[in-house]
């Protein structure tokens, strides 16, 4: 299906070529935002719903200025239902848009567990090809940021664990807007989660030229030699002041930001974990059955000839995140990684 | 208290006994349509009971009969343009079968194999039989927000059984296509049953239709088994939706003559007497004895058409029987657009088994 | 079309002037009622803004104002009976009040520990503020289940918002309800905003109202800013549930006159004249004025209840920061009925986590 | 909240005191309804719920003749509905009720991940116990039975994952018995997995004593001294037939049974590993973040010093359980097993 001058109808679409692509220097949920539009720019199937995407901006304002830019017709405030915007996305990507839907947070889409699993990860193969499913289901994910109950979750897990779509977590700027253009022009389809907790925490300079960052990959943020620290979303900031702490230790640590969980480049894990055979993992979610239980599980069965300590794990208790006043217990911190580390450092 | 008008009216043209109710509309002086409703009705009642009867011999899988519901799937195969999407649930053999989906091809889905929702034709845009419940509604939404969004003049016509109608799946986009006055068709099938559950334990709403109120759009009732006022308010409803006139609910009042599916005996929960009473209203033999009073029908006719229809039916059974099993290669290559390295890998050991599997060694011993 | 009829027809009895309107029920000659709901609506009102000071000090953490909505939840705690049960959402503080929610465990709630959650009194059975949008309504019909099952003469009370109308946890279980005739009310505080998200892109039904239809129970719609209206509906609905003649959904009309919570900025998404407009309809004034033109309040009075007010409040605030900071082992220890070895071991680790943490050295170096 | 003589309406309610336990052969599938009879003739608090649970029985008749004899107050049939089987029962449950719902098939037990994970696991612990939530889904799961499209599902790893619940699946029909008695006997939420392929397998004789198996604790089917190989639900049924060819070949496999998917009992499965010095992972679910991922990360890290050779793991393939024609290529077979243990015991 065709998918050229589709919104000809809508005055407010920008068609006009560009300039050479600007630079600015943004937050990570400004990131976020720039990719939106970037791709909105580029490919007129893009279209944007949720709750309070539209003028609002969306909550933590990922989709700010994107409704006056591009249209109420590509940006779209929904009814209050999750279940519906997952499937109101299934049917809309089996016509050739590229939905891209913002789930309020992680702790309100497990509404859309259903159409998620069921349909989504599940229309390319019910039908051999017949019909896809390129969507992208954002959301932030997360602790750290003093909210209310039920705005903390990190079930990655859950979507992890299903065969037929993919789960991508940046952890910076950069990432987050080249990782989010390939998830929006991935023929499949995507779960993106977004550590809110990073949201406004660092900045970058980002080159808005609408190049994508590979799926399936994971990025090495630091080489080192003497351990492997692997983490993802939020984590992956605690890791890396883990990894400076070590360094004034003398010990190396190569740090790696999973980025997609499912499916995993077990290839980039692997090497580092047989160069270092020391190996730490830092997620935030409880442990079992959790994507830290898959990796460790991997790097146990094929690094046994390598390892030269148990992989170490670094994970939030197995109890709900804690409501605020007591979420810092439960988050991993700089301590529980650097000690990870030296114990398996230490292990003979 | 505003509650939405329902400009639709007549809800009923032949009545149990086969006899015109009130004014007909003049879409009804076409022969052919008639001919054709009849034609499908017959073809798809013969169908279903070969594939029950293939499923007893143990050649298909756990079937959903369409037993008593043909009038309905027919009037909206009829109804739907090419350019709208249908998006069925498992009783729509007859819809299925005029929008081109093929005997075999459903034989194929019912018999264990994906391959089966690979529709080609006019159907090759509709959405697969959905197993679970209510689910399409919502993406039938979703189908319409995408033409709306675009400007273009196509609906999406969605079915479901009045079970359905309990789920936030079947109210959440009913109420969304109310919003957004989307080109939205719901047809109900109100077959009375959801496998043991009769309809009132389904909801104290005195009818199926009035849920359109909760959403502010149109709903009515029509007879389900007078094929007649089903294809004239889903045309209308269809129209509307294409003139960008907004979504309809269209509660089809039928009744569920067969067991719910192979795997259920629907003697455990209801009478005899109440299966029996049902049979009297049923859609074929109604249409039948209006088509014979017009001088449209003859017993002869009847014989040629039975006989063309087993025909085929017997050519798509053969057809099905001949077709390959799928390759496993499928079971890996159809789950991303390109395969990643860790489902290739698993593929070969797949395929690996498969052979194993087809030298009987299943134990390996 | 068989819609549900509903006998309940005055949506009034104060209007914005503070004027009675039409025939006003007995019950409002009690003046001891009256000055109940005023009496509470001003400490809500003032411990309201007292709470969003908090917050805006760093003191609190993201909060739910209830800026003119407190009629609808003085209303509500005046109605309901000690052996129901009230499942609040999150703008209810006026209700939670009245059932005995202390004014320091509704800051220790929004001060972010679960303690806040462990009500006594009246409120020892009540469920705690839901936070995922419209699930309490499914809860709620479970536990009205419950004393329909025991045939029990009790209701259940559940409130949400109109945006929380839109999900299937709102029509599931009015659906279910409807067949099961349980005891429950549903009153929904419709106060046009859900977020940045407007009534009318909500849902296109005329009135929430009109909702019950879909469920077949009685609905309707009361002035959600005259606490008499809403009392005498809310009243109504409870009396109707206990004596086994069902469910009821009250669409109280309001208006959200603060920002969502305290991290929203509701000026990104509506007009200043709009809320302006609205302010000129708010409940308290209104009562105010009633009950002053009935010679029941003057200036010293409200002098005197402010200045109580403001005592119970401080007092709450001081009470609320003069609480420890709960224990670590009750992240553990209320998982389980009994706790479980690995939760006991983690509880360990934690406990020692705490202690580092405590000693300031959160990066232990 | 007290339950007694709550019932006391309902005419059709029997509270005439028994004689000796009575003994029946029976089904898996017949075990649970034994179980199911038998708590709710012990206590009137129990109420069974779910679509067409009434006077259908259920579709496989777990719930066959409950309602002619605890009458329809206690045995309700639902609308279609799953987020509210399950939600209902949250309301139920916190009134001193015992729901035993059931979902009647995994495959539609999504629309209710939002009731179990937010509302049933949390009910306790954001309340700090003032309101509990003894409540059991049970819920038929798992491929073999020559089924529709999603009447086939194995996920759960998704409820494993979830702090708060307890996650139980019976391989046999003692066990089905015993452990459904405990579940419903459980003042915590517990989701009961029934493989539905066992459902009529086999049958044992078994005392309906109204006594119940210990949850949180594995099985030990078979003991063994050369490898350990662990299952649940329908895969034992494989795994125990796997132990006997690896017996003709004078192998010695230990044979557990996990019974109890979280919290597991680890110390039973270490001490067995320990002994055995192999181990073996048999699942019909995807391998990614998997309850047999979650296993092998705990055998490989407890267990560096003791195993002889990697776990190993024999899983479904990463897509969707194939519909019934090609399933049998999809699910875990004894040949499967049988080399995964010789692989193991082979490593050197
Ligand atoms: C979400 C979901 N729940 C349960 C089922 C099992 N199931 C299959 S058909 C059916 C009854 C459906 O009744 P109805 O909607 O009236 O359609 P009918 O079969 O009567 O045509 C049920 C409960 C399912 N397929 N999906
Ligand atoms: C399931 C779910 N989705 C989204 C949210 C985020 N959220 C919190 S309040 C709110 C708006 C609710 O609007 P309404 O129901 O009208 O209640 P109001 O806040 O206006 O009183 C949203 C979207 C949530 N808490 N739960
Ligand atoms: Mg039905
Ligand atoms: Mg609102």
């Amino acid at each position: 299906m065709g998918t050229n001058g589709i919104f000809s109808n809508n005055s407010l679409q920008q068609t006009t070529g560009e300039q050479e692509p600007a630079t600015h220097v943004v937050t990570l949920v400004e990131a976020v935002n720039l990719a939106l539009a970037r791709a909105m720019q580029n490919d007129p199937a893009v279209v944007v719903l949720g709750e309070d995407v539209g003028t609002n901006g969306g909550v933590f304002r990922a989709t700010s200025g994107l409704k006056e830019r591009f249209g109420c017709r590509r940006v779209m405030d929904t009814p209050l239902a999750e279940a519906l915007i997952a499937g109101v996305s299934v049917g809309m990507a089996s016509q050739g848009l590229k939905p891209v839907a913002e789930i309020q947070f992680m702790g309100f889409i497990y509404a859309a567990v259903e159409h998620i699993v069921s349909h989504a990860a599940r229309l390319r193969h019910r039908t051999r090809g017949r019909l896809h499913c390129p969507m992208v289901l954002r959301t932030p994910f997360g602790g750290g940021i003093h909210a209310p109950e039920h705005h903390c979750e990190s079930t990655e897990a859950i979507f992890a664990h299903i065969p037929g779509i993919r789960v991508v977590v940046p952890s910076s700027p950069t990432r987050a807007y080249g990782l989010l253009l390939s998830a929006i022009e991935d023929p499949d389809p995507v779960i993106f989660l977004e550590p809110s907790r990073l949201y406004r925490m660092v900045k970058q300079e980002i080159r808005d030229d609408g190049v994508g960052l590979p799926l399936d990959t994971c990025f090495t943020l630091r080489p080192g030699k003497d351990v492997t620290l692997i983490a993802w979303g939020a984590c992956v900031h605690e890791t890396l002041q883990a990894a400076r702490e070590l360094e004034k230790r003398n010990i190396s640590a190569e740090v790696i930001d999973v980025a997609s969980l499912n499916p995993i480049d077990y290839d980039t894990l692997l090497a580092s974990v047989e160069k270092t055979g020391r190996c730490v993992i830092v997620q935030e979610a409880p442990r079992p059955c959790s994507v830290g239980s898959e990796i460790a599980s991997v790097m146990a069965e094929k690094g046994l000839l390598f390892l030269k300590a148990p992989v170490e794990r670094v994970n939030g208790f197995d109890t709900p995140i804690p409501y605020f006043r007591r979420e810092n217990i439960y988050l991993p911190d700089v301590h529980e990684i650097v000690s990870a580390a030296v114990r398996a450092l230490e292990f003979t | 208290m505003l509650y939405t008008k329902t400009p639709y009216a007549q809800h009923q043209f032949i009545d149990t006994e086969g006899k015109a109710v009130g004014n007909l509309p003049s879409w009804m002086e076409n022969s052919e349509q008639l001919l054709r409703f009849y034609r499908t009705m017959t073809l798809i009642r013969l169908f279903d009971k070969r594939v029950v009867s293939l499923q007893r011999t143990g050649q298909m899988g756990t079937y959903a009969s369409c037993l008593g519901q043909e009038a309905i799937g027919t009037a909206i195969g009829c109804a739907l343009q090419p350019q709208d999407v249908f998006v069925p649930y498992y009783r729509d053999q007859a819809a299925q079968y005029l929008r081109g989906v093929t005997l075999p091809q459903m034989l194929q889905y019912w018999g264990g194999d994906e391959w089966g929702n690979h529709f080609t034709g006019t159907a090759a845009g509709d959405f697969p039989n959905c197993v679970p419940i209510a689910t399409q509604v919502t993406h039938a939404a979703g189908i319409a927000s995408a033409f709306k969004i675009r400007g273009e003049k196509r609906a999406a016509l969605v079915t479901c059984g009045e079970g359905a109608t309990s789920r936030g799946d079947f109210y959440e986009p009913m109420n969304l296509a109310g919003v957004w006055q989307l080109p939205l068709v719901l047809v109900v099938n109100n077959n009375q049953w959801a496998i043991s559950v009769p309809r009132h334990l389904q909801t104290g709403a005195a009818t199926i239709a009035q849920k359109a109120v909760a959403a502010g759009i149109e709903g009515f009732q029509v007879d389900g088994n007078d094929v007649c006022a089903v294809y004239d308010a889903v045309q209308y409803a269809l129209e509307k939706a294409r003139a960008g006139k907004g979504a309809t609910l269209v509660e089809a009042v039928t009744y569920r003559l067969c067991d719910h599916t192979t795997a259920d005996d629907a003697t455990r929960y209801r009478d005899h007497e109440e299966v029996s009473a049902a049979w009297l209203k049923e859609p074929v033999k109604r249409l039948q004895t209006f088509l014979h009073e017009r001088g449209l029908w003859n017993e002869q006719k009847e014989q040629q058409l039975v006989a063309e229809c087993q025909a085929e039916i017997e050519q798509g059974v053969k057809d099905f029987q001949a077709l390959p099993l799928q390759p496993v290669d499928d079971l890996f290559d159809y789950l991303f657009d390109t395969t990643p390295p860790h489902l290739i890998a698993q593929r070969e050991r797949a395929k690996q088994k498969a052979a194993r599997l087809a030298g009987g060694n299943r134990h390996g011993h």
